[in-house]
């Protein structure tokens, strides 16, 4: 039953990290990147991992992904990137790079077949959900939370630096 | 629904965090309060680094103490390298005040990022758990990449900045992954559990954790600036403000090295064929690739970038040494490190004007009739970072090299040998131009108070590493 | 007494410090008087450290200071102390007696120079490093001292800045040398690897009971050290750079490359004489390469016109002939030459010196000739040295050079004695040569130029060092027994204990399978010791060499003073018709056969092996490697896109190494 | 049930879709999503491992690699504005000022 849904999910979240990867335009892009980011959050679910799964949308998709939309639209980016795109002269690094990754995630898909996983263990009902993660975050993890505050506050002081547009 | 029980927080361990965090915050507020002269903010940021660096060394009869549930412990690596940031933070704070003023950067975010920073670096050091590795080195780099892009003006500062995200981004996207198969393949985040684990012997042949440690490899490899992850080292150190360069130079890197040391061996010694292998080839081709890149170079920055890269390649073999000597000689080394560049770097700054930044190595001829004095600082640094006895570089060597031989590396030591001889040729190249040409132009160089304040404890620490290591040497071991 | 050992670095130092930080306001008086305080003051306490060496117990162990811990690390605590004992007296004696000359040549020499006290203050911290080497009781203040040394010669060669030449002649004797360190650098590793520790004392005490005779440890780790000496002491393949080197102000050749650096390693090998007695491959390579460039290198001096790059080769050969000596193992006999040619190769270099002065910095020996009248006190110190060199009794060069051919023969074989005796023969005549065409015959002098002695700041040191090289033979008179006071002198450092040695060797061999024995080797090693100066063979080997020397001598002043045109037409190969009617038959053949493909081969040996071969194969590495780092920096493109490419290519990589 | 093997695979096709992205385009704005996309896949394999292993951990950590992925787009974006404002173009290519 869960493998029904997987494989669709699995596909569908490829071919749109493939269309994020070959979209002539940037909003294109984005919006493949979105869309691929909602089937992630249907893989979390498949995993149990209710919680992730609705930060998933509500972070990725909902708040990280606006964030490029407004900037694509700030600047104004036209779909004029065809840098993908094989050109004559940079012929042998294009199939230099296409050798390279294709070797790299061979080599990777061979390692994950080579290992041998025990039986997944049964997993509580409690799995993956709010109260459970929560509990973790604020007892045992409550060290990298704070600090995860400090990383949070650190990028907002040089977002703002970097971004704000009155020059010394 | 049970209540959670609150956690038990171990306030003295974190002491050095909060306080320069409180006082980042505090400088962010000052600052909306203060108009252009921004040397209060140095005063609150220096203190600051005082407070934590006391804060941390008063902790330091106690340890090893662990915290949080064995995600924060402060050690003998963590209190020395505490230092180290401390310091190098003051100093490029130092560094910052007259170059800032001379280039017009009136940001006074510059000294809380730097603070920031420092939090993140400190972390870093004591991290033992992969997320908290995972989050310090988020905060040090966020912090960097900002801090490379200050000048907001300058397109070199900007192309610097975006050039060390990208591939800095990208870069943690390896370290990530490979933290994430280093989780799953043993269960565990907390560096002391996966340890227990494989010396119990059961997930030890596992491929999957051999894709994560060269994954692993690969993230510090960046970071660090290890070829073939170092090619953003040259573009970013020129393009990024003269006394962030040096920052970037040392505590940093000496951060990363930190938990490098950490990740690999105190986490996964279990492994240590693997990954010394690994890092051994890493280490051979900084070393090398370092060096002969040096070799063209006319910028005295690029040069420097790719001097760092060589040196990078000598501190991965005390990583590869892995024990009690290994990292004494890692903390000895970035330590000595530390007093070369920020030395070198005042020089660098003090050589500069506003708008002539005179970083060509032609802009240094002459300038040991000139200005002998400075000059014989740089010919000091030189010759350190080259190893010459009894200067501190020599002493960082012989240290290192004294560890791997204990392990049984001599072969890697006799490349790293070869390659600080080689590396003299380019050392060399500046003092030729400093004492053996004729000034290209007049000097006209600011000489500040302050910035040469700098190159005096650079010069001092050199000296005093060279030729009295032992205190430190004692400290390093303890 | 020994307490007293830190001042004579200290003295150098402190001189160095003023001078170099206060000389421009002190005035040029004090500088050449702090300059030459320091030196002296160092000499007299060196005095006193040998005088109280007379005093020490015999057997105990040589005092050591130890002036603090300076690397605590590990199982390893490495001191800085200096060490005090026989041979590093000799050598100290040496250091600072022949560089407070120096010193003083200086001031008159230097006097007119752009920033007097740079100089000096380079010269007092060179002594100082050199003092630091010699007297180091560890291979690591050794290699302080080591590297110090390069670096001041770096900054001495190089005292012209504004001649392209002499800064490029810096650049290559610094980086020649730090070849050789790198050598010596991974020595000391392997000495810290296979014994725990890097102290003198222990190292040679412990020698005989770790190393395995003629094992690959002892091989590897000799000839690690050894390629340090090579790069030091200029020998075949790095000498390339000493020659090159008389680009600096003469004094610094005289002291840097006549009396003090070069030999540094010649004292290395004789204090690690322990662990050399126990490598015979490398001892063998040592002789060859000694006896070699002693060849070579005098052969190179016959077609020079430099007077100073005469000198030079002649020093490369010279420590030839000290190496030569190490290789057989007559560590006293290299000390002993060591000792004598700083005396005789400074007064040549200082003499050197006095004539460029008196020709208004002219050094091309084809515009001098007929000097003596000019300069008499510079030509007798200059012919007294000169003599001493070719090896003409009783002078100090006599003993010495003969005393390592006696050993060459003994202790080693034929072939080494026949590139030692064909080795001085070939010096004698050049030797000759420079003396002839600088001093004697015709004046070719450029008519604007007038000649003159130099004051007597300079010839006083001449004064001294030509009376030492008449009178340095003194210290090893061999034939009369127990009068060889070096000998003496040196014994307790150079003694070996074979019997230990080879026992342990045996043992170890056993326990692991290897049944060797070393009863025939240990046994002739006894017999040696025994007959160690065989007096009939020595006198005949003498008179044989004085011969040698003679003969030398005689064809130089055949070709020189006789017969001034002769070189040029054997050179250009003109073999006239005339030349055949000459009456000298013997001697054309002797031309035909020997010296003129001597001269051909030599001139040859210069243009192709030295100019384009070896210095060639130095230059040629910086070339590779300059080469290797354009290719190194186009990876550098400056695009994103190709940085992320190196990283997967990487990672790829590791991915399949693992 | 699906196996866990499943799961990995998918993140490292993932992944390497995300370094074909970073290797290949030349929008500074696209590269970044391609990053994004490396990130999101390593999420895959965090959360498979926890349900394998029955933890909670390596969601923790993938609930951290969303905070700093968050804070690296704001601090990313923010970088790309400033470039844009001294040179109007996001084309990593034209940004070759040092190098060699």
């Amino acid at each position: 039953m869960e493998l029904l849904i997987f494989y669709p999910l699995a596909a569908f979240t490829v071919l749109l990290a493939l269309g994020v990867v070959f979209n002539n335009s940037p909003i294109g892009s984005a919006v493949s990147l979105i869309a691929m980011m909602l089937g992630l959050s249907g893989i979390f679910i498949v995993l149990h991992a209710h919680f992730l799964a609705v930060l998933q949308i509500i972070i990725y998709a909902g708040a990280i992904m606006v964030l490029f939309m407004f900037v694509i639209m700030l600047l104004n980016l036209k779909g004029d990137d065809k840098a993908w795109k094989i050109r004559e002269r940079n012929l042998y690094l294009s199939i230099m790079t296409g050798v390279m990754v294709l070797l790299a995630l061979y080599k990777m898909i061979d390692k994950v077949l080579d290992t041998t996983f025990g039986e997944g263990a049964d997993v509580p009902d409690t799995f993956g959900t709010t109260v459970a993660v929560g509990t973790s975050l604020f007892t045992e993890y409550v060290l990298p939370f704070e600090i995860a505050s400090i990383l949070l506050l650190a990028a907002m002081v040089g977002a703002v630096v970097l971004a704000k547009t009155k020059v010394d | 629904m049970e209540p959670i029980t609150a956690p038990i927080i171990d306030f003295t361990s974190l002491a050095p965090v909060l306080v320069l965090s409180v006082f980042a915050m505090m400088v962010l507020l000052v600052d909306l309060f203060i108009g252009r002269n921004k040397s209060v903010l140095v005063f609150i940021s220096l203190v600051g680094l005082l407070c934590a660096a006391v804060s941390a060394f008063a902790k330091g009869t106690e340890i090893p103490v662990s915290s949080f549930n064995g995600a924060y412990i402060v050690d003998r690596l963590s209190i020395f390298f505490t230092m180290i940031f401390c310091m190098s933070s003051a100093l490029a704070i130092l560094l910052a005040v007259e170059y800032n003023k001379r280039e017009g950067i009136r940001v006074g975010e510059y000294y809380s990022l730097i603070l920031f920073c420092t939090v993140g670096m400190i972390v870093l050091a004591s991290a033992t758990d992969l997320i908290m590795i995972f989050l310090g080195i988020e905060i040090v780099s966020i912090c960097l990449y900002v801090l490379a892009g200050i000048r907001r003006t300058d397109p070199k500062s900007n192309e610097a900045a975006l050039k060390y995200f990208l591939l800095g981004a990208f870069a943690t996207g390896f370290l990530l992954y490979g933290m994430t198969l280093l989780y799953g393949t043993t269960g565990s985040v907390k560096l002391a559990t996966i340890a227990q684990l494989l010396n119990s012997g059961e997930v030890l042949a596992q491929p999957l954790m051999l894709l994560g440690v060269v994954l692993l490899v690969i993230g510090f490899g960046f970071k660090v600036a290890a070829v073939p992850f170092h090619m953003w080292a040259p573009d970013v150190y020129q393009g990024a403000p003269t006394p962030v360069t040096a920052f970037m130079a040392v505590g940093p890197k000496a951060a990363a090295f930190a938990a490098f040391y950490r990740l690999f061996a105190e986490g996964i010694p279990e492994l240590a064929p693997t990954w010394q292998m690994t890092l051994s080839i890493v280490a051979v081709f900084s070393m090398f690739f370092g060096n002969l890149g040096a070799i063209m170079q006319t910028n005295i920055k690029r040069l420097l970038a790719f001097s760092s890269v060589s040196h990078v390649g000598y501190i991965l073999i005390a990583v590869i040494a892995k024990d009690t000597l290994g990292s004494a000689s890692l903390m000895f080394y970035m330590l000595s490190y530390a007093f070369m560049i920020f030395g070198i770097f005042g020089i660098i700054i003090i050589l500069g004007r506003k708008g002539h930044e005179n970083l060509e190595l032609e802009h240094y001829s002459g300038l040991g009739f000139k200005h002998p004095l400075l000059a014989l600082c740089m010919t000091m640094f030189m010759l350190s970072l080259g190893g010459m006895p009894p200067l501190a570089g020599f002493v960082a060597k012989f240290y290192i090299f004294q560890a791997a031989l204990n392990e049984g590396f001599l072969w890697l030591v006799i490349i790293a040998v070869l390659n600080s001889a080689i590396s003299f040729y380019y050392y060399l190249k500046v003092i030729v131009f400093m004492y053996m040409k004729e000034p290209i132009g007049e000097f006209k160089i600011s000489l500040t108070p302050i910035t040469l304040f700098v190159v005096a404890v650079g010069i001092i620490g050199t000296l005093e590493l060279g030729i009295f290591p032992g205190p430190i040497i004692f400290l390093a071991q303890y | 007494m020994v307490n007293l050992a830190f001042l004579v670095p200290l003295f150098p130092l402190i001189g160095s410090i003023i001078n170099g930080f206060f000389g421009l306001r002190i005035g040029k008086d004090w500088v050449g008087k702090i300059a030459c305080g320091g030196p002296i003051l160092s000499f007299l306490v060196v005095v006193l450290l040998t005088v109280s060496l007379f005093f020490h117990p015999e057997g105990t162990p040589y005092p050591e200071l130890i002036l603090f811990n300076w690397i605590p690390a590990g199982s390893l605590q490495i001191e800085f102390g200096f060490q005090i004992d026989p041979l590093s007296c000799v050598m100290m004696m040496v250091v600072t007696g022949v560089g407070s000359i120096i010193h003083i040549f200086s001031i008159g020499y230097m006097y007119e120079e752009y920033s007097y006290y740079r100089y000096f203050a380079y010269l007092n911290l060179f002594l100082f490093s050199m003092l630091l080497l010699v007297m180091g009781n560890n291979f690591l203040v050794m290699f302080i001292g080591w590297e110090g040394v390069g670096a001041c010669s770096y900054f001495l060669i190089g005292y012209y800045f504004n001649k392209k030449s002499a800064c490029d002649a810096a650049t290559k004797a610094f980086v020649v040398n730090r070849i050789g360190d790198f050598g010596f650098l991974i020595g000391i590793f392997y000495v810290f690897q296979a014994f725990g520790t890097i102290d003198f004392s222990t190292v040679m005490a412990a020698a005989p009971t770790t190393l395995i005779y003629d094992s690959t440890t002892a091989t590897l780790l000799t000839m690690f050290l050894f390629l340090g000496a090579t790069g030091k002491s200029a020998q075949i393949p790095l000498y390339t750079w000493l020659p090159d080197a008389m680009e600096g102000p003469t004094p610094v050749s005289a002291l840097i490359h006549a009396a003090t650096m070069v030999t540094a390693g010649v004292y290395m090998i004789v204090r690690c004489n322990a662990l050399f007695n126990l490598a015979p491959l490398t001892m063998t390579i040592i002789a060859l390469i000694g006896g070699g460039t002693a060849l070579m290198a005098a052969t190179i001096g016959c077609t020079q016109w430099d007077i100073k790059r005469v000198l030079a080769y002649s020093t490369v050969s010279q420590i030839g002939y000290m190496f030569l000596a190490c290789g057989v193992g007559a560590y006293t006999a290299a000390i002993f030459h060591l000792v004598t040619h700083a005396f005789f190769k400074a007064c040549l270099f200082l003499g050197s010196g006095s004539v460029i002065h008196g020709m208004h910095h002219e050094q091309d020996i084809r515009k001098m000739g007929g000097l003596k009248d000019h300069m008499p006190i510079t030509y007798l110190t200059f012919l007294i040295s000169t003599i001493a060199i070719a090896g003409i009794f009783p002078f100090s060069g006599f003993f010495s050079k003969d005393e390592i051919l006696y050993h060459a023969l003994m202790d080693g074989n034929v072939i080494y004695w026949g590139m030692g005796i064909s080795g001085a023969l070939i010096t004698a005549f050049y030797m000759f040569r420079l003396v002839f065409l600088t001093f004697h015959g015709e004046s070719r002098v450029d008519p604007h130029v007038h000649p003159h002695e130099s004051p007597a700041v300079m010839t006083m040191p001449l004064i001294i060092l030509a009376g030492l090289a008449l009178g340095g033979g003194l210290l090893g008179i061999p034939i009369i027994h127990g009068w060889h006071v070096l000998g003496n002198w040196l014994e307790p450092v150079v003694a070996f204990d074979w019997t230990t040695a080879l026992h342990h060797s045996e043992t170890v061999l056993a326990s692991h399978g290897h049944h060797e024995s070393f009863a025939e080797l240990l046994h002739s090693k006894q017999v040696h010791e025994h007959s160690w100066w065989d007096i009939s063979w020595e006198l005949l080997l003498m008179a044989f060499s004085v011969c040698v020397a003679g003969v030398g001598i005689f064809m130089a002043y055949l070709f020189y003073i006789k017969f001034p045109d002769m070189p040029g037409k054997l050179t250009k190969g003109q073999w006239g018709f005339d030349m055949v009617q000459n009456k000298y038959y013997v001697d054309e053949i002797y031309d035909e056969t020997i010296v003129k493909p001597t001269v051909d081969a030599s001139y040859r040996l210069w243009k192709d092996a030295d100019q384009k071969g070896v210095d060639g194969a130095v230059n040629g590495v910086a070339k590779i490697i300059g080469f290797m780092s354009k290719i190194a920096q186009n990876f550098q493109s400056g695009f994103v896109r190709n940085y992320a490419m190196f990283m997967v290519i990487g990672f790829v990589i590791l991915l399949i190494v693992i | 049930m699906v196996p866990l093997s499943h799961y990995l695979i998918l993140s490292a096709t993932l992944f390497s879709i995300g370094v074909l992205g970073v290797l290949i385009r030349r929008n500074a704005i696209v590269v970044f999503m391609c990053v994004e996309i490396m990130l999101n896949a390593v999420n895959i394999s965090l959360i498979a491992f926890d349900r394998h292993l029955n933890q909670h951990d390596g969601q923790i950590f993938s609930f951290m690699v969303m905070a700093v992925a968050a804070a690296e787009v704001s601090v990313g974006l923010a970088i790309i504005i400033a470039l844009f404002r001294n040179r109007p173009t996001v084309n990593l290519d034209e940004f070759n000022l040092m190098k060699w």
